[in-house]
């Protein structure tokens, strides 16, 4: 089981290089490949969480790499899971299983597109795997490129701008990591002995009492830092007023990137509170704690407002991630066993829930072309598609609950539980985030009812229902929906060792 | 007295070979002036010669380092890797020179001559060691590349380059000189060898004629490195001179001034002579962040790929002076590995943009359409020289800005390193729009681009290997670059 | 028998499978799917029943309830999430009704939506919606309880637009979802300080209601507050909340009239038998939580308001489902108010009384409407103006129907009268003791006249009398007896009759079964968790699934039925009395209200339409139906009560339906134009892109100094020099 | 009166003289008389250094050096200058200005 | 006594030479106060002793620069240029105008301030000594040239040749035939 980590994380990269040997004509056969080589990939990941022992707190042992990569910096080649990590890789491997069958539908440049999307891949399993920041660090900007180009070569109309804000965001936010990344490697000497970027070292809240002089001011160290990280951090989530950029890239990014965005990419972002901000800064976190909040409020209503005001069904999605996310972040905030377990299982269920989404809007854009609820010309998009596409029909409302948090349905556990962690530290914020609940309600169905209901208008006559290969694609999710809804164990039991280690981590700087 | 000069000419083995390939190319352009024979044995006998050079140089990072010629000189590995930088990259500009039909056909051997004659001034000035090989070194530098300026005779724009250029030179090297006059007047020497002892213990009436000499001084290797303030012939000349003599001036002079401003403010400027050191890192601290700011803004709202690319080696110089604030060890190796990958970066990019506006005639931002798909390798190689520009990784641009504010942050120059990380995602405005031109936007024509024949495309391919080998095995290259600590002899 | 997995989860499962199986076969084989559906949930009825026998004749009739968990998941040492069942008297007699009524209107369903193309899918919602609910009845757990909740809201969405290829369903179907989730997230958020109480008192937090029955005997809620509100108050409103939104009270009521635009089987399950009632089952269970925050008297208010607004509204109404809309809500009112004025057993008997007759005048309803094609249009009538004298045509319906509005008017020797009739004798005895609850009382005691009225009215109209329209009346056809049309509503209307509920005939007293001494029935069944009883559950011991089911350590000996109710006796009998003069006085309700209503349509001695013409001025705006209500209400009840009714069809129609729930549209564009705004031009433009400008700007600014004019570069030199050197002071 | 002041207020007198001439005056040559002014300045105070100060010769090597390397770079200056009018027939230093932004 | 008149007759020309320069509207005027200026220059280091710097001075700039500057004065037409540019707005007069000599003026001033500021600190530092005898400096510079400043005289060549052929290549005529 040693190096398994390597293989997961370096069997897509060779698979995109691979790709690029097959000749461009081929089609087919960069298709299959690409699905090959998720598959073996995904299947390796199901390894993985076999073999996954729920006992151990910190990072699985049979997972561990380390070799020396920069000796002179003390840079290390290191990887390793725990809890947290395994569900993200595991979703990562199973939803770009999927986007492979669903990238069927790109129109141009196939080699490129599976190149790069493979690389995405392995890029993002770096990032969740990584345990050196430094090497986290290049994984979580190396991931950047493949998404840039995948926006602006293969996305809509608006991509370029949607590329390279989705681009500027990130590369700023992940500037001001670079800066605490490296601080952090030279306060490590004074409190640890030895510089690091050893993530695992640096954890445990050794930098409270550092002073930093920035602009002339004497500053916290940690909060200073933990503040830097968090705009990094922020960016990727996003969470406001950090989140423009996620409308402009969903909208225009192809169907599997957005799914991939929406699905593991702004996981990252709070995987990253949970690996590096709050365990490397807990006081600093439990300063912060009402603030990350209140944002976390802001998030969910504002999004949720944002969304309603939408006509185009993606641009609604997108910002059904916003309020989504802003689910994750309260539970983070809360630092209670469950508000934390809640945000992990979040962020899972969250992941299957918009990429279905995503998909199901994917099938619908190949038939239709636009996206528009109502077209700009006030004319209606879509209508009466349930008599038209009934098996579409019945998925999409599984994904709409879902994703609206049905109970019954994975989202809602998740959110239930982050609400039960909020309400001990945050009662109010518990009370106004409900309205994020009934706001969600409003925007899902009222799309659907405007979308789905009534009769058939005459431009969706044509549509065809759901064929058998996206049939076969939407399926596992569908099933994993109802599945984890009901029966949340199988995520739960693998996060909640580690989750609570963090919990009890964090509790012993609380003020 | 008694000089070995025996001994001190071993070491200077690399300088005579370029001086000596530069007297015979020299004969060979006298000789044979018009002839496709003469063509090749000139272009043959300069690759021998600067190989060879390369060579010596190689030999020369072994070398335990050494003060020759009454310490007119030093050869330290610091300056060797300086040295090979420059050499290597003046055989790729004269490559790129032979190639670009911006250079008239009949003034390729003259831009040769030239490179190679700017090429002792850079190593002359790499490795100065007093005020005179200083200035002598800035001059030769100087007053060579205002003729390769110039080297487009037919055109405007190139001679207003070199009027352009020969007026701020003069006046830069001008002020300069009126600096070192006055350092002179206070320690009575040029030597830095013997200047160094005394800056140590210095009244506080010197301090105040010293500083402001420094400052004069300064001018004239702040123009060379095109920082701020002193920047301002910088865009218009780069833009004006013909390509290939951009691409010279973005490497040679740049990393030679670099070199020679790193060796003083080490020298002088150590963290041991703390009133001078503070005045003097306090200098170099707002003009790197100014360099960083000016370069990297200035650069946004550019038509022209080449003026763009002239905005973003201030830009990158302005990285590389934070590195030079730092005055440690860590600092000097952060630069010299800033200064291996720039090479590199700026190599790929100007020799794509050439190709690209001998096709089209200019270099606009819109010339680049399509070009990844028309050339996916040359998309591929200049997008990822871009992004190294930019300094994402995995590419070396990335780990060169990692060791800067390593160095930087080492030292706690929070804000500095927070400016220099800022003005990189400004910088990525500009170098995402040739990106965005070259695979966004559909080609403009299908035309071949002559340039990219297979050995140019190969070529350009090998230059952007290390690129992207630095990016991720670096760990070899640093240590080395660690251990060639700047020498100088007391 | 023990109560293990094997005989407890199939009531659930039954149903669920069939939803799932018939998800697969539901193309392919309807006809079977169908019945599958019926099959499972007999099968259901046959385990609830067993269920029901237990808890009410046999070994556990004695014991006050089963409780049995495992652990759902387990996150450690603080966070430990069990679910279960419970089972008490009232769960048992809930999944009796449910199962039962539930069968029997799966049974009708397939008559009624035999013909239908999309039958199968029906069932299987149905089907679905049945496990959610017998879910919902066996939880142990307020978080289960929750869940279920949804999947029945979920399910009610999903029947409500049912047909979707019309606009109103989808509307309707929207509108339902919504207004239960307003309601539904401050359920949730009860649950949530439930959680956190018994987190405070036991170390570790819980859902289930005995542990939350746990916590209020030990006084865990007191002295705690929440953003200035009473910990228990806020609770229970919460809680309350999640009755109004599901039970469709006041001011949450809109919903429920136009889910009618579901298949009327779906209309009989959900919006009157069962899942409405679900509200109000909520609302018994945390019946100790709304009295401990002191809440009683605005529950009593609210259903109060309820059952008499809905009454008034359902005067008007010439669509026949309509009706029974506005009446089922209406009945809840009065559920609502008899857990408000504390009146436990008959809240809840009157859920069981109302299901069974609701469901079988729904069924009946729906028996009529798919009788009448209008051969113009080809679809079915549910005018009650166009119809008259259909006794003929269809006797069964007829009679049934007859039966049932018997039963809801509160005649005597019918189910309604004793239940509601409880209800109302609770209420006067309240109003009396205490003015607070006078309102209540009046209002009470007038819904149940209108009650009376309205539905005679409907039976008036549509069974007697001449037929208005002949056309119609004549392409019905007349009725055959079938076993899936028939049968259930004549089951149903079995039980209607008071005696099944009361014991006895008049509803009072004590009820001797044959063989079995002092076995008393509903009265004594259900007993109140008020602070005596909570006591009992002090040394509760949790039960794991198993082979053997503990019996709870304490004695839980069934109290007798206590003739004083614990008063003194010259207080019993003085609320003997007013029980009396309260059943009197609502007999004389009943009676009155059928007369009336028989004076105007069968003896037309009171003309309707002078009643129109002389209020012709709203009338007449009444066909638009958004302000009919208000209309209706504005008038009436100004004329005859207070002035803040005026209020309530103001916020009924003109706020809360036509803005905050129809124009969802309207509220969104308005908020969401200008969140939009805000992204747009103040996150985006100005924070994002401005920051980009303001760097644009500065290179602008920047690229003019590079004006080219070489000497300008020479200034810049000497001035930046000189400025540097003529501020610089060395020693 | 012959002292190092005398000498250095000559050559700030030169130096002064040469920045006018550089800011003031259009004419590219004249611009470059300006500059040979200023770099005499600095040969004077080299020469003036190594008289009142030290006796170190290197002051005149550096005055030689200074007066040579004027010279080439003189030479070059016209050049460019001469080029420059043969191609925009005007010495005017705004003429110049095509190259900027 | 000969030095003291020397240095004032030299320090007069040089002065009043530069300031000429600086003033005067004609640039072949100029040119020759320039000369002036130089020659004056070579007074003063003869007064500072520096023999052959004097002469190197009289050689190379008074024999070579100044000529270079008549050529080139010459060359482009003198005096007489245009007056308009292309777009034909009236341009700055070549020689400047007051504009140009205030904005030259104030930042000399400028410049001047700062470097009063730099004499003054010289002035505190100098202490005023025996001053050495005049010596002939031409042999101790040739000692030096080839043995302290062997290279920076050799790299001197370099840069001279590479100014000559660059020169030569900028000013060669254009050829008619193009690449």
């Amino acid at each position: 089981m040693h190096g398994l980590l390597n293989y997961i994380l370096w069997l897509p990269i060779l698979g995109s290089l691979l790709i690029l040997l097959i000749p461009k004509e081929k089609v087919n056969a960069i298709r299959w490949f690409t699905v090959a080589v998720t598959t073996v990939t995904f299947i390796l990941c199901c390894i993985l969480y076999v073999n996954f022992d729920q006992a151990v707190p910190g990072i699985q042992p049979f997972t561990a790499v380390s070799m020396p990569w920069i000796k002179s910096f003390n840079i290390y080649y290191k990887l390793g899971i725990d809890g947290i990590s395994l569900p993200m890789v595991w979703i990562n491997g199973l939803l770009f299983l999927i986007c492979s069958f669903s990238s069927f539908d790109i129109k141009k440049m196939h080699k490129g597109y599976f190149s790069l999307l493979l690389m995405l891949q392995g890029s993002i399993f770096g990032v969740f795997m990584s345990l050196d920041f430094f090497l986290f660090y290049v994984f979580w900007e190396v991931m950047l490129l493949p998404m840039f180009f995948l926006i602006g070569i293969w996305g809509g109309d608006n991509r370029e701008y949607a590329a390279i804000k989705f681009f500027l965001y990130t590369f700023f936010g992940s500037v001001l990591m670079l800066l605490a990344i490296i601080a952090l490697y030279f306060a490590a000497e004074g409190r640890l002995g030895a510089e690091t970027f050893d993530m695992v070292k640096l954890m445990g809240g050794h930098f409270a009492d550092l002073k930093l002089s920035l602009f002339g001011m004497d500053l916290p160290f940690d909060k200073v830092f933990f503040a830097m990280l968090f705009v990094g951090f922020a960016i990727k989530v996003p969470i406001f007023p950090f989140h423009t950029w996620l409308p402009h890239a969903h909208v225009q990014a192809p169907t599997a990137v957005s799914v991939i965005l929406a699905g593991v990419l702004l996981k990252m972002g709070t995987y990253g509170f949970l690996r590096i901000s709050y365990p490397i800064f807990p006081q600093a976190g439990h300063y912060f704690g009402d603030f990350i909040a209140w944002l976390g409020l802001v998030n969910i209503i504002y999004g949720a407002l944002c969304a309603m005001a939408q006509t185009d069904v993606k641009k609604l999605i997108a910002y059904s991630s916003v309020s989504h996310m802003g689910f994750v972040m309260l539970g983070i905030a809360a630092m209670t066993t469950e508000g934390m377990n809640g945000a992990v299982l979040q962020m899972f269920n969250h992941g299957l829930s918009t990429a279905m989404m995503f998909l199901l809007i994917g099938i619908l854009y190949e038939r239709s072309h636009h996206r528009w609820i109502v077209t700009p010309e006030g004319k209606k998009g879509f209508g009466g598609l349930y008599a038209q596409m009934p098996k579409y029909s019945i998925i999409f409302i599984i994904g709409l609950f879902a994703s609206l948090g049905l109970p019954g349905l994975s989202g809602f556990i998740s959110e239930a539980l982050v609400f039960i962690g909020v309400f001990k530290p945050y009662p109010t914020i518990a009370l106004l985030g409900l309205i994020g609940l009934v706001l969600g309600a409003a925007y899902l169905l009222w799309m659907f009812k405007r979308m789905f209901f009534g009769e058939i208008i005459d431009s969706c006559k044509e549509y065809a229902d759901v064929n058998k290969r996206e049939m076969f694609y939407m399926a596992p999710l569908c099933f994993l929906v109802i599945f984890l809804g009901i029966y949340p164990l199988p995520i739960l039991d693998v996060m909640k060792t580690s989750v609570g280690k963090l919990v009890i981590d964090l509790a012993k700087f609380a003020p | 007295m008694n000089i070995n000069y025996l001994a001190n000419l071993s070491l200077y083995i690399p300088e005579i070979m370029v001086i000596f390939t530069l007297v015979g190319l020299l004969f060979i352009e006298a000789t044979y002036s018009e002839e496709e024979k003469g063509r090749k044995l000139f272009f043959g006998v300069m690759t021998v010669g600067l190989v060879l050079a390369l060579l010596a140089l190689v030999k020369n990072l072994g070398v335990p380092p050494a003060s020759i010629f009454t310490n007119a000189v030093i050869i330290d590995p610091f300056s060797t890797i300086v040295k090979i930088l420059m050499v290597a990259g003046t055989l790729f500009t004269i490559y790129l020179g032979q190639q670009s039909r911006d250079i008239y056909s009949n003034m390729k051997a003259e831009f040769a001559l030239m490179a190679i004659g700017v090429l002792v001034g850079g190593m002359l000035l790499a490795s100065a060691n007093n005020m005179l090989t200083t200035y002598i070194g800035v001059e030769t530098l100087s007053i060579l590349s205002y003729v390769m300026a110039t080297l487009k005779k037919n055109d405007d724009r190139s001679s207003e380059a070199g009027i352009k250029y020969v007026l701020y030179g003069g006046v830069a090297s001008g002020m300069m000189v009126f600096g070192i006059s006055h350092i002179f007047g206070v320690f009575g020497s040029i030597q830095f060898v013997e200047i160094y002892p005394l800056i140590k213990d210095l009244s506080s009436l010197q301090m105040a004629i010293l500083i402001p000499s420094f400052i004069f001084f300064f001018v004239g290797l702040g123009y060379k490195i095109a920082c701020v303030p002193f920047h301002m012939w910088a865009p218009d000349v780069y833009e004006g001179s013909p390509l290939p003599v951009t691409t010279f001036f973005a490497i040679v002079p740049k990393m030679a001034g670099m070199a020679i401003l790193l060796r003083v403010t080490m020298i002088f400027f150590g963290p041991e002579n703390t009133v001078m050191h503070v005045s003097w890192v306090g200098v170099l601290q707002v003009v790197a962040a100014l360099t960083m700011i000016v370069g990297n803004v200035s650069a946004i709202a550019q038509k022209s790929v080449k003026r763009m690319l002239a905005y973003s080696s201030i830009g990158q110089a302005g990285f590389m002076l934070l590195g030079v604030v730092v005055i440690d060890d860590i600092g000097v190796s952060a630069v010299l590995f800033y200064m291996i990958t720039y090479l590199f970066m700026t190599l790929v990019a100007f020799f794509i943009t050439s190709f690209v506006a001998d096709k089209y005639g200019n270099d606009h931002f819109e010339r680049f359409s399509g070009l990844g798909f028309r050339y996916p390798l040359m998309g591929v190689v200049m997008a990822v020289v871009m992004f190294s520009l930019t300094g994402v990784p995995p590419f070396a641009g990335f780990i060169a800005k990692f060791n800067i504010f390593y160095a930087a942050i080492n030292q706690k120059l929070y804000t500095l390193v927070l400016i220099g990380g800022l003005t990189s995602v400004i910088s990525f405005y500009f170098y995402v729009k040739v990106i965005r031109f070259m695979f966004f936007t559909p080609a403009e024509s299908e035309e071949k681009i002559g340039g990219f024949g297979y050995i140019n495309q190969g070529l350009i391919t090998a230059l952007a290997v290390p690129v992207l080998f630095l990016g991720i095995f670096w760990s070899g290259l640093i240590t080395k670059i660690v251990h060639s600590k700047l020498f100088f002899v007391q | 028998m023990d109560y293990t997995i094997a005989n407890i989860a199939p009531i659930v499962l039954l149903p669920f499978l069939a939803f799932v199986i018939g998800s697969f076969t539901a193309k392919k084989f309807p006809k079977f799917t169908g019945i599958m559906v019926c099959v499972a949930i007999f099968g259901s009825f046959l385990l609830s029943a067993r269920i029901f026998a237990d808890f009410v004749f046999n070994q556990y009739s004695a014991d006050y309830y089963i409780h049995k968990t495992f652990t759902w998941f387990d996150l450690g040492p603080t966070f430990k999430l069990n679910l279960g069942i419970y089972i008490d008297q009232m769960s048992a007699m809930l999944l009796l009704m449910v199962s039962g009524v539930g069968f029997l209107i799966h049974l009708f369903a397939t008559y009624y939506m035999g013909e239908d193309k999309r039958y199968a899918r029906y069932m299987i919602y149905m089907s679905l919606f049945t496990a959610g609910m017998l879910g919902v009845a066996l939880s142990d757990n307020l978080l289960s309880f929750f869940m279920f909740w949804e999947v029945m809201g979920f399910c009610s969405y999903s029947l409500i637009g049912f047909y979707y290829e019309r606009e109103a369903p989808g509307d309707a179907s929207m509108k339902a979802f919504m207004t239960t989730r307003i309601g539904d997230v401050f359920f949730l958020f009860g649950l949530l300080i439930v959680w956190n109480v018994t987190t405070q008192v036991n170390g570790q937090g819980s859902f289930t209601f005995v542990d939350l029955y746990n916590v209020i005997a030990n006084g865990g809620f007191d002295g705690q507050m929440l953003l200035g509100i009473p910990l228990a108050t806020f609770a229970g409103l919460c809680f309350f909340m999640g009755t109004i939104g599901k039970s469709a009270q006041f001011p949450l009521q809109i919903w429920l009239p136009d889910a009618m635009q579901g298949p009327t089987p779906t209309s009989a399950l959900i919006h009157a038998a069962t899942m409405v009632a679900a509200g109000v089952y909520l609302s018994l269970r945390v019946y100790p939580v709304l009295e401990a925050g002191h809440l009683l008297v605005f529950v009593s208010y609210i259903g109060a308001i309820t059952a008499f607004g809905a009454a008034t509204m359902a005067l008007v109404q010439t669509d026949i489902k309509a009706v029974l809309a506005y009446s089922t809500i209406s009945q809840l009112g009065f559920m609502v108010l008899g857990v408000g004025v504390g009146n436990y057993n008959a809240a809840f008997m009157h859920l069981i009384t109302h299901a069974v007759f609701k469901a079988c005048l729904f069924l009946s309803s729906g028996s009529v409407i798919h009788s009448l094609h209008d051969h113009h249009t080809g679809g079915h009538v549910q005018e009650m103006p166009r119809m008259g004298g259909l006794r003929k045509k269809m006797p069964y319906t007829a009679f049934v129907m007859v039966i049932c509005s018997l039963a809801i008017s509160g005649v005597p020797f019918f189910s309604g009268f004793v239940s509601k009739d409880r209800i109302l004798g609770e209420a006067l005895i309240m109003g009396l003791k205490n003015p607070v609850y006078s309102l209540p009382m009046v209002l009470g005691f007038v819904a149940a006249l209108l009650t009376a009225f309205y539905m005679f009215r409907m039976i008036f109209l549509t069974f007697y009398g001449a037929p208005r329209d002949q056309e119609l009346f004549d392409h019905c056809h007349t009725e055959k007896f079938s076993f899936n049309r028939n049968l259930p509503l004549l089951i149903l209307s079995l039980f209607t009759l008071g005696l099944w509920y009361s014991g006895s005939l008049t509803g009072q007293g004590l009820v001797k079964f044959p063989g079995v001494e002092n076995k008393e029935w509903f009265q004594t069944l259900i007993e109140k968790p008020d602070a005596h009883h909570l006591a009992k559950f002090k040394n509760y011991k949790s039960q794991a699934w198993g082979k053997v089911d503990v019996k709870p350590a304490i004695d839980f000996s069934k109290s007798h039925y206590d003739p004083t109710h614990g008063l003194s006796a010259e207080e019993a009998h003085h609320a003997h009395t007013l029980h009396l003069y309260g059943a009197v006085g609502s007999i004389f309700i009943a009676f009155l209200g059928i007369f009336l209503a028989y004076l105007m349509y069968i003896r037309k001695s009171l003309n309707p339409g002078w009643w129109a013409t002389t209020f012709s001025g709203w009338y007449q705006t009444l066909k638009n139906k958004y302000y009919f209500d208000h209309f209706y209400i504005d008038v009436l009840i100004k004329k005859v009560l207070f002035k803040f009714q005026d209020f309530i069809a103001w916020v009924d129609m003109g706020i809360w339906d036509r803005i905050f729930i129809d124009g969802w549209a309207n509220v969104n564009n308005f908020f969401s134009y200008w969140a939009r705004k805000f992204d747009d031009v103040v996150v985006d433009t100005i924070g994002v892109d401005g920051t980009g400008a303001g760097v644009r700007f500065f290179n602008l600014v920047l690229r003019t100094l590079q004006s080219g004019k070489i000497q300008f570069y020479f200034v810049v030199i000497f001035l930046v020099m000189a400025s540097y050197l003529l501020t610089l002071r060395v020693a | 009166m012959m002292g190092l002041a005398s000498y250095l207020i000559i050559s700030t007198i030169l130096f002064i003289c040469g920045v006018i001439a550089i800011l003031a005056r259009k004419n590219i040559i004249a611009i470059l008389l300006g500059l040979e002014l200023i770099l005499n300045a600095s040969a004077l105070n080299f020469v003036a250094y190594t008289r009142f100060l030290n006796n170190s010769i290197d002051g005149h090597i550096f005055s030689l050096f200074i007066i040579v390397i004027a010279a080439a770079e003189a030479a070059v200056a016209l050049a460019i200058v001469l080029r420059f009018y043969q191609i925009r027939e005007t010495v005017h230093i705004d003429d110049a200005t095509q190259l900027q932004g | 006594m000969f030095d003291l008149t020397l240095f004032f007759i030299s320090a007069v020309l040089t002065v009043i030479g530069a300031i000429m320069v600086i003033t005067t509207k004609d640039l072949m005027h100029a040119c020759i106060y320039l000369l002036a200026s130089f020659l004056g220059m070579a007074g003063l280091y003869l007064t500072l002793g520096a023999d052959f710097v004097a002469a190197i001075q009289l050689l190379v700039y008074v024999g070579g620069v100044v000529i270079l500057m008549v050529f080139a004065v010459m060359l482009t037409g003198g005096p007489h240029a245009q007056k308009q540019n292309k777009f034909g707005m009236i341009k700055t007069a070549l020689m400047g105008n007051i504009r140009t000599y205030t904005i030259g003026g104030l930042t000399a001033v400028v410049v001047l301030l700062m470097m009063v500021k730099l004499y003054i600190s010289i002035f505190k530092n100098y202490t005023a000594g025996e001053l050495p005898n005049y010596l002939p400096t031409v042999e101790r510079i040739g000692k030096s040239l080839i043995t302290d400043h062997v290279l920076a005289f050799e790299i001197s060549s370099v840069l001279l040749l590479g100014a000559l052929i660059g020169a030569a290549i900028i000013a060669r005529p254009r050829k008619n035939r193009i690449n």
